[in-house]
């Protein structure tokens, strides 16, 4: 096997009395989609948040392509190459769909003090934009607000966004949530394609999703992992059926 | 024949009063007069230094006044006044009297018919010597004209400081001061806190048991402020170049058509703006103003009836005239000045020496 | 310096600290609670020192002044709310804040229009004049102790009021989101006309108590303004505790600094020049207050999320 | 959009053609006061860099044009009293040239900036207003203490600096001079909203989380915005007290502050142009209702009251259209 | 006669029109499933259900008032309770401030809340921002409930719960439906759970009622041409 692309090695965090984080090992290996999954609350959200950036842990380091960034900014990361989407959708609102585009695009090619260059006229930031806003079917709304995109649209250009990193690894916090079955179903198709191209860490409660993508899941609950391993088995697991899955799903 | 005047005062905000009192005493000046030809351009400053800077240029070069006239603060008066009178017109302060203009940058066409500002605190100094008060506490807002206000007064004063403390410009809150006082052992108190500052110490101060006697300039206790003040200020001593009961014609007649027009007692800044409008007129009657030279020497000779009696320039055009101890007495619902004596008499300025006119 | 003196200082600068939160404590209600940046509090302030004023005037009664200054301002905050603020809520900040700079202008020439230009009359009544004996020998003006009890009442039942009651979670909430609480079947409307009148209310009551031992004129609201914004910064926007602190904070500061700084810098400097040293300093050192809590606390003192 | 660019288009022109009327005339004051409305947006604009572009809204602004005054009058102080601004550690030398004054005016209000900045962009939204006031407020109070510059007396400077090739006290030249450099400052600002830097500053300001996510750090960004916002402001400073040929703290005031916040608002915030129409407004009104009569703010309460209910996003909202145009 | 009946119903945001001509109705004790893809006009709807979005043309009839005229509070005081999308809880309020802020007197009080989610009682005194986004769902539906409305909206208020969680609130919409004869509308992506529960449906299309009927009738025909699967 090959070495893990990103590699996070007993992370604890800690809110007061709550262990949100309680000493996490996890990797993701090039190629893959490693799903997490967990009851509400379980500390997902927590994890992605301390590999992103946005969080420092209380102990533990994370590790992505071979270097400890436990130390860097969420900036810093993103330009190593971490694609994130949020679990509530957080785009430049007044923005139109093209402009969020291209400000992915810019903020990966990274030279964003220029003060003279229109920058909706650089071709090759407009070519990274369209490129992704297509992958993910919003070509039709190049000239249209955020504001005025509906729930579910604003998570497909959050996906969007995150492709123009071109990144070498994807953070999605619950990228299905809000989309409708036929949306959920493209978007499947397309992560299922996306994978080679950059490994996923997938934290999603759609289970169709997450059986049908995974690669392998981690279960995470109370802040601990209980179970990793690959679909079938930890669709066995009798824990992870009673805390989370619930019966009727498991049948 | 004839003039036109440019008044920049301020109307507006918090310190309109001064403003409305110099040019209501202005204008009944010019009605009074009864000549037709005093054309009275007025225009509010609102206090701003940049805009009595270009309420000047307009006055100068669109209105194309002859003398300018109104200013009621002294950063103002610094500001406009230079540029003016370097332009040719003829600056007659009704209020403001800073030192550099009366000192090195004295100039011809500026006249002042106030005072400079260091006088009533000279003379406050000089009746602290003759009330035989020898340890004082002084204090005034940290600003020039407040380190002015401390340097007149100290300038005449012969005893001892207990203690000598600077403000913050604008404060309302006199506590901590009063508490310093009363522990610094003083025999008096002088202090120099103009509008608003001084309603608010006066109250307190009375309000605070500490009961030693005070003197302030005349701004603390005019006509316009006392009422505010009210009690608290009753018996305090204060130094003025006029007073609503000096007893000459020129004052009685003041007094009582003021009253007759505006309803109101006559502040000491309506004095100064009659007495500035007069001495302009004087001006009128006896030279052509575009004679500038002739009107210059009309002005000299200060040849008017002024309300405070006696009243004539020094060398560098700022006045030499007697400065009056007031006392605060209520009469009937209203508080109001008496003069109690002369602190000091024909009285010109400390800076006369450094003007090279 | 004698350690009586600084008691007495101390005690000056709690007594400043809660005319401060006085003044404060309906912008942190209007400002903390609605998210409205309303300058002309300070506008509110004076209409409560000038009805005072006009009232003692004509009846002679302080209650009564007081009275018509709650009255007089809630009514003016009434009619700005309904036919100004109302319309501001789901703006941008900035239309709040030019909108009110202009109703400043229009109170205040207004206000100057009525009552002319000179500062009007108001004093404590006989009752609450005159000092009082503290230990260690310190004389204490009655009205100044006076003014503490009463910032502290307020304090007291505006803490209640927005944290214990559900008037108080439903302004908060509102706050947040006011669309989702109207949606929920709160009527908010009527509830910030409400929250508005009553900070108005308490900016008059401010004026008329404070109106008392300052000078009542136009234009006596905007260093006001100033300073309670400074306080309510300090405290942590929308926190009553926060503003009580950071009040008695700035009181402290303001006053100690006046008092000591002066001196401070004669030990080492001449006089004269330590005078305006240290009074300039201290002018400036309410301000240094305020940026060093920010630097180590940027959400203020009890500022939450 | 076309509507916008026409609106900009007649107002640089109305700016122009005014004092080009009032020349003719002969009526020197009028291009004063034209002048005076150019200096208040450039100042605007400089302010609007940061609160529309980077949402930063600054009620300090009135320490940069206050610095860029006192730069000017303490540099043209010395050049005219023939003594050094500073003997220590190295000599420097006041001067009379507006060019020299305005560079360094630019360079020391963005170094000022940078260090506000850097303090002040700890703390955000309404936390942020009351420091940038407090570092403003503690200048002006500094200023009027200190006695060397005059206090809160000010300075006069009685004839203005020089410009080479041209005679500055000359109102229209004058004039001339300012258009020049509210055109090049349009013109820097204009490209800079479009440039990458400008959707990188937009985007930081709806949404910190977003920037960060595309690998940019939101606090370079603001803190270049202030700078360069800083730096605009204190060249109106410089400007303006070469207009009045005088200075003093009340530019440091918070008055000042919000005034250029208010020409900001009143024009439209975040749109290049909107300071210039806000500040020309500010001025015709204070002009032209000052004579009216001694409660004048009153109507002028009134108007900027019905300005803000009516139209939405200030004057180039109510023209416009609504939304900012962002490419 | 209908609780809810809308008819005609045509909305804008701003100039673009966002509904044309949406129809529905629900009867007291029923539940009707919205449908359609993203986009399509669902949230609209319910934003003029609840007033938040002034409708043009057409008539929005509640408990047989013409609710038209009346400004959000008073519609929601006739007895509705918003699950609005993206949950919406008070961030700065408590969990418990926050169910407790509209609450009316009924059979929903605070145990009943706890009862069905007790993951709200253990977080209490918690500040909802830092809820996680499952458990500030919870919130949002507990929130509604304490409001004891006859009409319930749930828009996508399954959206990022876990499958045990869901399941408990299909549960419980199939207790309230059966129990206390509230009337539920909801919208969900899931047609496999509003089997579970929808008596009736709706499909939106671009801003058009288009397809209505009982959720039997719903045909693989009509989902694939509607909604895509
Ligand atoms: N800043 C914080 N302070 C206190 N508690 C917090 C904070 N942030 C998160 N929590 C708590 O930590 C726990 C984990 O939250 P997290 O958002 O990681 O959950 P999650 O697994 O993503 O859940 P979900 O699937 O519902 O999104 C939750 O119980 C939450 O209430
Ligand atoms: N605030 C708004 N301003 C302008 N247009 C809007 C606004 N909100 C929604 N729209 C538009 O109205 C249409 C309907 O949106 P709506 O939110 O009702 O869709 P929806 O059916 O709820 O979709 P989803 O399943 O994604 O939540 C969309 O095309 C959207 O672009
Ligand atoms: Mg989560
Ligand atoms: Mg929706």
């Amino acid at each position: 096997m090959t070495e893990p692309i990103l590699d996070i090695r007993g992370i604890s965090k800690s809110f007061g009395a709550l262990r949100a984080s309680n000493n996490i090992n996890i990797d993701l290996r090039a190629g893959e989609i490693h799903a997490l999954i967990g009851p509400n609350g379980a500390g997902k959200s927590t994890l992605i948040k301390q590999i992103a950036g946005g969080l420092r842990p209380d102990t533990g380091s994370v590790h992505f392509d071979g270097q400890d960034i436990t130390a860097l900014s969420t900036a810093a990361r993103a330009r190593l190459g971490m694609g994130r989407t949020f679990q509530i959708s957080s785009l430049a609102m007044e923005y139109t769909v093209l402009q969020n585009a291209v400000l992915g695009a810019l903020g990966h090619r990274g030279d964003v003090f220029r003060f003279f260059r229109p920058v909706m006229k650089d071709a090759g930031l407009l070519a990274t934009a369209r490129a992704s806003l297509e992958q993910v079917g919003l070509e039709e709304f190049h000239d249209a607000r955020v504001s005025e995109l509906s729930h579910g649209q604003r998570r497909q250009l959050e996906v969007a966004v995150a492709l123009t990193l071109s990144p070498k690894v994807f953070l999605m916090d619950e990228p299905m949530a809000g989309l409708g079955a036929e949306g959920s179903h493209r978007l499947m198709g397309f992560l299922d394609q996306l994978r080679h191209k950059a490994p996923i860490l997938l934290v999603e409660h759609d289970m169709d999703a997450v059986f049908t993508l995974a690669d392998r899941i981690s279960v995470l609950v109370y802040g601990g992992i209980i179970a990793t391993g690959p679909v079938e088995d930890i669709r066995g697991n009798p824990i992870v059926q009673s805390a989370y899955l619930g019966e009727e799903t498991a049948a | 024949e004839g003039v036109k005047v440019g008044m920049i005062t301020t109307l507006s905000g918090g310190g309109a009063g001064l403003g409305v009192d110099v040019r209501d005493g202005f204008m009944l000046a010019v009605a009074q007069s009864g000549r037709d030809d005093i054309e009275v351009v007025i225009e509010d400053d609102q206090r701003k230094p940049d805009v009595a800077v270009q309420l000047a240029d307009k006055m100068i070069q669109s209105e194309k006044v002859d003398v300018l006239t109104g200013i009621i603060w002294s950063n103002l008066a610094m500001a406009v006044v230079p540029g003016a009178v370097a332009q040719g017109v003829f600056y007659l302060s009704p209020n403001a009297g800073p030192s550099p203009l009366a000192g090195a940058g004295c100039h011809e066409n500026y006249f002042n018919v106030a005072w400079q500002n260091d006088n009533l605190h000279e003379a406050a100094g000089a009746y602290a010597n003759t009330a035989g008060y020898s340890n004082i506490f002084i204090l005034a807002p940290n600003y020039p004209a407040g380190t002015d206000a401390l340097n007149g007064f100290k300038r005449m004063y012969e005893g001892e400081l207990s203690g000598e403390t600077y403000t913050k410009l604008g404060q309302t809150d006199y506590a901590a001061e009063i508490a310093q006082i009363r522990a610094s052992g003083a025999d008096s108190v002088f202090f120099f806190l103009p509008g608003g500052m001084g309603i608010s110490f006066l109250k307190q101060y009375a309000d605070s048991g500490v009961d030693l006697p005070i003197i302030g300039p005349a701004f603390s206790f005019d006509q316009g402020i006392l009422q505010a003040v009210g009690a608290a200020a009753l018996g305090v001593k204060n130094t003025s170049q006029w007073s609503k009961d000096l007893d000459n014609e020129a004052n009685v007649a003041f007094v009582e058509s003021f009253q007759a027009e505006y309803g109101r007692l006559p502040s000491l800044y309506a004095s100064q703006g009659f007495d500035t409008a007069n001495l302009m007129i004087s001006a009128v009657e006896a030279a052509d103003v575009n004679d500038k030279d002739a009107f210059r020497a009309a002005l000299e000779a200060a040849d008017f009836a002024s309300t405070r009696g006696d009243f004539a320039f020094s060398t560098n055009h700022h006045p030499v005239q007697d400065y009056y101890v007031r006392e605060v007495i209520q009469e009937g619902d209203v508080f109001t000045n008496k003069i109690v004596g002369t602190a000091l008499t024909d009285h010109a300025d400390a800076y006369v020496s450094e003007c090279a006119m | 310096m004698s350690l009586i003196l600084f008691i007495e200082q101390a005690l000056n600068g709690l007594q400043y600290g809660v005319m401060l939160f006085l003044m404060a404590a309906g912008l942190t209600l209007v400002f903390g609670v609605m998210g409205l940046i309303n300058l002309a509090h300070g506008s509110l302030y004076m209409i409560g020192a000038f009805a005072a004023a006009a009232v003692a005037g004509a009846t002679g009664s302080f209650l009564l002044a007081l009275v018509a200054s709650l009255v007089c301002a809630a009514f003016a905050g009434v009619l700005v709310e309904f036919f100004v603020i109302r319309r501001l809520y789901d703006r941008d900040h900035l239309d709040q804040v030019l909108a009110t700079f202009a109703l400043i202008l229009i109170f205040s020439e207004g206000t100057r229009w009525i009552f002319g230009s000179f500062p009007l009359f108001l004093d404590k009544p006989d009752w609450l004049s005159g000092t009082v004996m503290l230990p260690f020998g310190i004389e204490y003006s009655l009205y100044r102790l006076w003014i503490i009890l009463v910032g502290l009442l307020v304090a007291a039942g505006l803490f209640w009021m927005i944290g214990r009651t559900r008037i108080g979670i439903r302004i908060r909430a509102g706050e947040n989101d006011r669309e989702m609480i109207a949606a929920l079947g709160v009527n908010i409307s009527l509830l910030y006309t409400f929250v508005f009148a009553l900070g108005a209310a308490l900016a008059g009551l401010a004026g008329a108590l404070i109106g008392a031992i300052q000078s009542v004129q136009v234009g006596m609201g905007e260093p006001v303004l100033i300073l309670a914004f400074v306080v309510i910064v300090i405290g942590g926007i929308g926190s009553i505790k926060g503003a009580l602190v950071g009040a008695i904070l700035v009181g402290l500061t303001d006053t100690l600094g006046r008092s000591f700084l002066p001196s401070f810098f004669g030990l080492f400097l001449e006089p004269s020049s330590a005078m305006s040293i240290g009074a300039s300093l201290s002018s400036m050192s309410i301000y240094l207050l305020m940026i060093g809590v920010l630097l180590f606390r940027p959400k203020g003192l009890f500022g939450g999320i | 959009m076309r509507k916008e660019f026409f609106l900009n288009a007649a107002l640089l022109g109305v700016l122009l053609a005014f004092p080009l009327w009032a020349w003719s005339v002969d009526e020197p004051y009028l291009i004063t006061l034209a002048t005076r409305a150019i200096v208040f947006a450039i100042a605007g604009i400089g302010l609007n860099f940061a609160l529309g572009f980077g949402g930063l809204v600054s009620l300090g602004h009135a320490a940069f044009f206050g610095l860029g005054g006192y730069v000017m009058g303490v540099l043209a102080f010395h050049a005219q009293t023939y003594t050094p601004v500073m003997g220590w550690p190295l000599v420097i030398n006041g001067t009379k040239s507006m060019p020299t004054i305005w560079l360094i005016a630019i360079a020391l209000s963005a170094l000022l900036a940078v260090g506000i900045g850097a303090l002040s962009l700890r703390t955000s939204g309404v936390y942020f207003i009351m420091i940038t006031l407090a570092f403003a407020q503690m200048l002006y109070y500094f200023t009027i203490s200190w006695p060397t510059y005059g206090g809160e007396d000010g300075l006069s400077i009685y004839v203005r600096n020089g410009f080479p090739g041209l005679n500055t006290m000359d109102p229209i030249q004058f004039f001339a001079i300012c258009y020049a450099i509210l055109l090049i400052v349009l013109a820097f600002v204009f490209a800079a909203s479009r440039s990458p830097f400008g959707l990188a500053l937009g985007a930081s300001r709806q949404n910190e989380e977003r920037i960060q996510a595309v690998g940019q750090v939101p606090f370079r960004l603001y803190l270049t915005a202030f700078a360069i916002s800083g730096a605009i402001t204190g060249l109106a400073g410089a400007l303006f007290a070469d207009l009045n040929r005088f200075i003093s703290p009340t530019m440091f005031s918070w008055q000042t502050s919000g005034e250029i916040m208010i020409f900001v608002i009143l024009g439209g915030v975040g749109r290049v142009f909107g300071p210039v129409a806000g500040a020309v407004l500010f001025i015709l009104l204070e002009h032209t209702l000052g004579g009216l009569s001694e409660f004048w703010h009153i109507y002028l309460g009134a108007i900027l009251l019905g300005v803000v209910l009516f139209a939405r996003g200030g004057l180039y909202g109510m023209v416009a259209g609504r939304e900012v145009a962002h490419d | 006669m209908s609780l809810l009946k809308l008819s005609n119903i045509s909305a804008f945001y701003g100039a673009s029109q966002a509904l044309f001509d949406v129809h529905l109705s629900l009867e007291d004790g029923q539940v009707l499933a919205m449908m359609g893809r993203n986009g399509m006009g669902k949230s609209t709807t319910i934003k003029v259900i609840c007033r938040l979005l002034k409708h043009r043309g057409g008539t929005t009839m509640f408990g047989g008032r013409d609710i038209k005229r009346l400004p959000a509070h008073k519609v929601a005081r006739l007895g509705i309770g918003l699950v609005p999308e993206g949950r919406r809880c008070f961030t700065n309020l408590t969990v418990h401030e926050n169910l407790i802020v509209a609450a009316q007197p009924g059979e929903w009080d605070f145990s009943a809340i706890a009862t069905l989610f007790p993951r709200l009682e253990e977080r209490k005194d918690q500040l909802s921002h830092s809820l996680s986004g499952g458990e500030q769902q919870m919130l949002a539906i507990g929130r509604a409930l304490m409001t004891n409305p006859r009409l319930l909206i749930l828009d996508e208020a399954t959206e990022g719960l876990a499958p045990v969680v869901r399941n408990e609130i299909w549960d419980a919409i199939a207790r309230l439906k059966t129990q206390t004869g509230m009337a539920i509308l909801v919208i969900d992506k899931s047609i496999k759970e509003l089997a579970r529960v929808a008596d009736t449906a709706v499909i939106l299309e671009k801003g058009r009622s288009v397809w209505h009927g009982a959720f039997t009738e719903l045909t693989p025909d009509i989902t694939d041409r509607y909604l895509g699967v």
